[in-house]
């Protein structure tokens, strides 16, 4: 079981990484389900999503404290941080913020996203190098399978300009690297 | 003044409040007819209007005035007043006597200038009838206290108070005639059942 | 325009709650759908207006929810399979139709998000317009209100509401909630007659074949009447029938009810947090159960009563102030189990709460 | 000798009459109308007629057509609920100025504005009839109502109500958009039929206003009433039609 709370700004993907997720662990057979938040503050306010995967039923759509949770912007930190328990792995991007929080988590990892993805990529698979962490971090779903769900989820795109797909799977492999190095 | 229904002079009540006819003739219809009166109102199982709460105009209503004998006009209130007789068919200047009935326990016509304003907004009338009272805790004290305030307003309006109305029981002290002369009518009371 | 099944065989599905109904609108035959926008229901006009072409089915978006309500019922009394879905302020709107709906007995099939209130509350989540759905308007509730806690449930159930309705020509409801409306979980989608579930034709109310007058009488439809008797008849009549009727549509259901020490009652998703709690407490040997209405009007009274009366202590757990507690407590009416409750207007409820104040319970 | 009562048309449901309107009333004639209209086209097993709360109310037995009674206002939304949801019926509704211009003025607007295959006839008789002579919103300057006791004030209430013209500046030019008078029968008649005409030719959303007359609200004698209607009401409301679709198909 895995319980895992996305946060950042609007336009940063936040939203389709966790479709991506949950799409995948539906594909493999597990139970997944995923909560967008869907108040005021989706008009221009922090954009949060709570993703649940397990191979058991899942009780209730939204969680209290997240094994993992993935804050992207300055204001995402600080919203996310009543979600943050002393077993919760904590993930920010600390190309835009500077400062480590102070929680209390298991583990408080420090990712150059947007540094990576602005320097080695494209700007535009940032939302992928952090799939690529989370699928590292939690273990949970396969590659395999989360490829596949990336490639359903972009197939027009992908239609469109193939270079694409080497794109956000360089990506999503760069993601999983990344974390690795800090775990 | 007093009427009594006879063979050759009926009397005949009609329900023309046409505003907000919640006391109303209709549920006591059977009973006024049963003591010789004739009703022109909607009767409480014809009634079909399925009304919001307005009562409806009938023909006979309209055309009451060509009935025999005594014709009585309920009016209610409304901000027309007097001018509901246009709606009657053959209403010919001076046919109709009106009278303004107030009570002194009602807001609008507790003091002599609220009823003097009263009666004037209603338009041009024959009479004033008395009608003060509180309900069932009527006592002499309010009885006399309307007599006063009714026939001073009565002076000031240039009309005359064609009755003081009483309860039977109370109206059996007074008399036939109140301190200020008036000539007193015992009441027998229907009103308890008409609320529709 | 195809005669094609939207669904074919069994499917698994990964949608949201609001796409659910939408689907299950269409497989369960629903000929049109008006609807106003709030949230969070929108999706389901999203997701109904775009898959309808192929099926011959409609959308109206109505002027207001007044209008989405009454055009709803209008649909059902000309004889087709009719819904619509709102929440919060727009449901508050869509009582005075609904109250029609109660009072010619009009078959239209109603989709409730709850979303927090009062007033404008939140777009997010509640469980706040249980008294408003079980018993708004000015009438007495005769309504039927499916509270659901999965996709699952919710697309099963919004099939049978349209034959819960026009078998028993009552208004019939499925009353989710945002979070399940947004939420994203993975169903089996199916073709009901597939499935040996038959469909009730609908049967239109007015504008049958032949000319009236000639053919057939015209028919006059009203819900006012003259006399304080004629609209008692006609309320004792619908009373007496909706009491008859609930012995068929009621649905509950109850774990570990025969003498647990604590028994905790919730209804929609909070069930789904109280289903994880009990079952882990009694992986842990305590002696908790559990008991759910499905239906929430009516209320399965006899069960409910039946658990109330075997358990120690009960525990009523719901997002809103007391809704469902009040219910429960009318409904066990002089049964003298105490009963206390564990409110979060507004809020969802999740496992842990739900074992920390069972063990609380346990401890007094 | 022998007076020949005149036909009743076969769009009245007979059982229900004598009707229960008010003596002097105006919708007996805009009934008269509708069911003349309905005969002649032959629509009758096509009909859904929907009132209001309203005065319209009364007129819940009237037709031998089926017939809906909806709450205050709400006759629009339910009739084009019915037409969205089976195309090949006629819906008519009939109701008063509150209806139409107060509480449900909403869905007339709306329809207007989406124009909506249906008939509404509004009566505008500058008062609230069934409710007992309160405001409307096509109450004249000054006039007394019972919620104006000292007449309406345009400063407060504004000017009234110009119905008709506003349908029609909604509307596209598929709307028919007209106004009638119930003291000019042959013309509210054409008014009628030509409503009815732009729904089963399927163009558009069809309105006629007709000024009716209460001379129960008004306290008016029968020449007073018809003074008023012709002489005074003409003055605010100019019947006549604001938008025909039909002529301008007809190229006119």
């Amino acid at each position: 079981m895995a319980k895992i709370a996305l946060a950042g700004e609007g336009g940063q993907g936040v939203q389709a990484i966790a479709q991506i997720m949950v799409n995948a662990a539906f594909n493999e057979g597990k139970n997944a389900c995923y909560l967008p938040n869907f108040g005021l503050e989706q008009r221009g306010g922090v954009s949060l999503s709570f993703v649940q995967i397990s191979d058991s039923e899942i009780g209730a759509p939204k969680f209290k404290i997240s094994d993992i949770v993935i804050a992207l912007s300055k204001r995402a930190v600080v919203r996310t941080k009543q979600y943050v328990g002393p077993d919760t792995i904590f993930i920010y991007d600390n190309t835009r913020v500077a400062e480590s929080p102070d929680y209390a988590a298991r583990k408080i990892l420090g990712i150059p996203a947007t540094d990576v993805a602005n320097k080695e990529l494209s700007s535009r698979v940032f939302n992928i190098i952090i799939l690529g962490t989370v699928i590292k971090v939690t273990g949970i779903l396969g590659v395999d399978s989360v490829k596949y769900a990336l490639q359903e989820s972009l197939k027009e795109k992908f239609l469109k300009n193939p270079d694409l797909k080497d794109l956000n799977f360089k990506a999503l492999e760069s993601g999983m690297s990344l974390v690795e190095e800090v775990l | 003044m007093y009427l009594r229904a006879t063979e050759e002079v009926p009397i005949t009540l009609v329900d023309f409040d046409l505003v907000n006819p919640f006391y109303t003739l209709r549920p006591i219809k059977d009973t006024l007819e049963n003591l010789g009166l004739k009703v022109i109102a909607w009767g409480k199982n014809t009634f079909m209007g399925l009304g919001e709460a307005s009562s409806l105009l009938r023909s006979d209503m309209l055309w009451a005035l060509h009935r025999k004998g005594n014709i009585v006009f309920d009016v209610g209130y409304g901000t027309y007043g007097a001018e509901i007789f246009n709606l009657l068919e053959d209403n010919a200047e001076g046919r109709l006597n009106i009278f303004g009935v107030v009570n002194i326990c009602k807001p609008l016509t507790s003091t002599v200038t609220g009823i003097v304003k009263y009666v004037k907004e209603f338009g041009k009338i024959n009479g004033i009838i008395n009608n003060s009272h509180w309900g069932d805790k009527t006592d002499i004290t309010i009885i006399n206290e309307g007599i006063i305030i009714v026939s001073e307003a009565s002076k000031i309006l240039g009309v005359p108070v064609i009755s003081t109305t009483v309860e039977k029981k109370l109206a059996e002290k007074i008399g036939p005639a109140d301190f200020m002369g008036n000539p007193v009518w015992p009441l027998t009371l229907y009103m308890g059942n008409a609320y529709w | 325009m195809s005669n094609k099944k939207p669904v074919e065989g069994e499917k698994r599905a990964f949608l949201t709650g609001n796409e659910t109904v939408a689907w299950a609108a269409l497989a369960g035959g629903a000929d049109i759908m008006y609807g106003y926008p709030i949230t969070p229901q929108n999706q389901v006009m999203h997701t109904w207006s775009r898959i309808i072409p192929p099926y011959n089915r409609k959308f109206l978006q109505t002027e207001d929810e007044i209008s989405a309500g009454f055009a709803n019922c209008a649909g059902a009394l000309a004889g087709k399979k009719s819904f619509t879905a709102t929440a919060g302020p727009g449901n508050a709107l869509m009582q005075e139709p609904q109250s029609m709906a109660e009072a010619m007995r009009i078959p239209a099939v109603f989709i409730i998000q709850q979303r927090g209130g009062p007033s404008s509350g939140t777009v997010i989540y509640s469980q706040q317009e249980l008294t408003l759905t079980t018993y708004g308007g000015n009438g007495e509730g005769w309504r039927i209100v499916y509270s659901v806690c999965n996709h699952q449930e919710i697309y099963d159930y919004t099939i049978k509401a349209f034959n819960t309705a026009w078998t028993y020509r009552f208004p019939t409801y499925v009353m989710g909630d945002g979070y399940q409306a947004e939420l994203r979980e993975a169903l089996t989608i199916y073709d009901p007659e597939e499935r040996g579930i038959k469909m009730v034709e609908p049967q239109p109310m007015v504008g049958m074949p032949g000319k009236p007058g000639v053919d057939r009488p015209p028919v006059h439809l009203v819900n006012i009447y003259s006399l304080e008797e004629e609209l008692y008849d006609v309320c004792i009549k619908y009373q007496m029938e909706f009491d008859r009727i609930s012995g068929e549509i009621t649905e509950s259901e109850g774990k570990n009810t025969e003498n647990p020490d604590v028994l905790v009652i919730g209804h929609g998703v909070v069930f789904r947090s109280i289903h994880e709690a009990v079952k882990e407490m009694m992986k842990d040997g305590l002696n908790v159960g559990y008991f759910r209405p499905v239906t929430v009007r009516p209320m399965d009274v006899k069960a409910l009563r039946n658990a109330v009366k075997n358990a120690k202590k009960v525990l009523v757990a719901e997002s809103s102030l007391g809704q469902l507690e009040r219910q429960i407590k009318a409904y066990c009416y002089g049964l003298t189990t105490p009963i206390s409750g564990y409110f979060l207007p507004g809020m969802g409820i999740v496992a842990t709460d739900i074992e920390r104040e069972v063990k609380a319970l346990l401890k007094k | 000798m022998v007076q020949k009562r005149p036909k009743i048309p076969d769009g009245w449901f007979e059982d229900s009459k004598p009707h229960l309107f008010c003596p002097g009333c105006g919708y007996g004639i805009i009934f008269k109308a509708v069911a003349q209209v309905v005969d002649e086209l032959d629509i009758r097993d096509r009909m859904i007629y929907g009132i209001d709360i309203g005065c319209s109310l009364l007129s819940y037995n009237f037709f031998n057509f089926d017939t809906i009674q909806t709450h205050h206002g709400r006759t629009t939304p339910v009739i084009y609920g019915v037409k969205r949801a089976v195309p090949e019926k006629m819906c008519l509704g009939i109701f008063g100025d509150g209806g139409g211009y107060a509480i449900g003025s909403q869905h007339l607007v709306s329809s207007a504005l989406r124009n909506e295959k249906i008939f509404c006839i509004l009566a505008n008789n500058t008062v609230y009839g069934m409710t007992g002579g309160q405001l409307a919103p096509t109450t004249l300057p000054d006039q007394k109502t019972e919620t104006t006791p000292y007449g309406k004030k345009v400063e407060e209430y504004g000017w009234p109500m110009q119905g008709p013209e506003m349908i029609a500046a909604i509307g596209s030019k598929d709307v028919y958009a007209a106004r009638g008078i119930v003291s000019n029968f042959r013309q509210l008649k054409r008014f009628v039929t030509r409503g009815f005409q732009n729904n089963l030719d399927n163009r558009g959303f069809s309105f006629l206003e007709v000024l009716s007359c209460c001379p129960t609200n008004w306290r008016t004698n029968a020449k007073e009433t018809w003074e008023h209607l012709d002489k005074v009401m003409t003055k605010y409301f100019k019947p006549g039609e604001i938008n025909n679709p039909l002529e301008q198909k007809e190229g006119k």
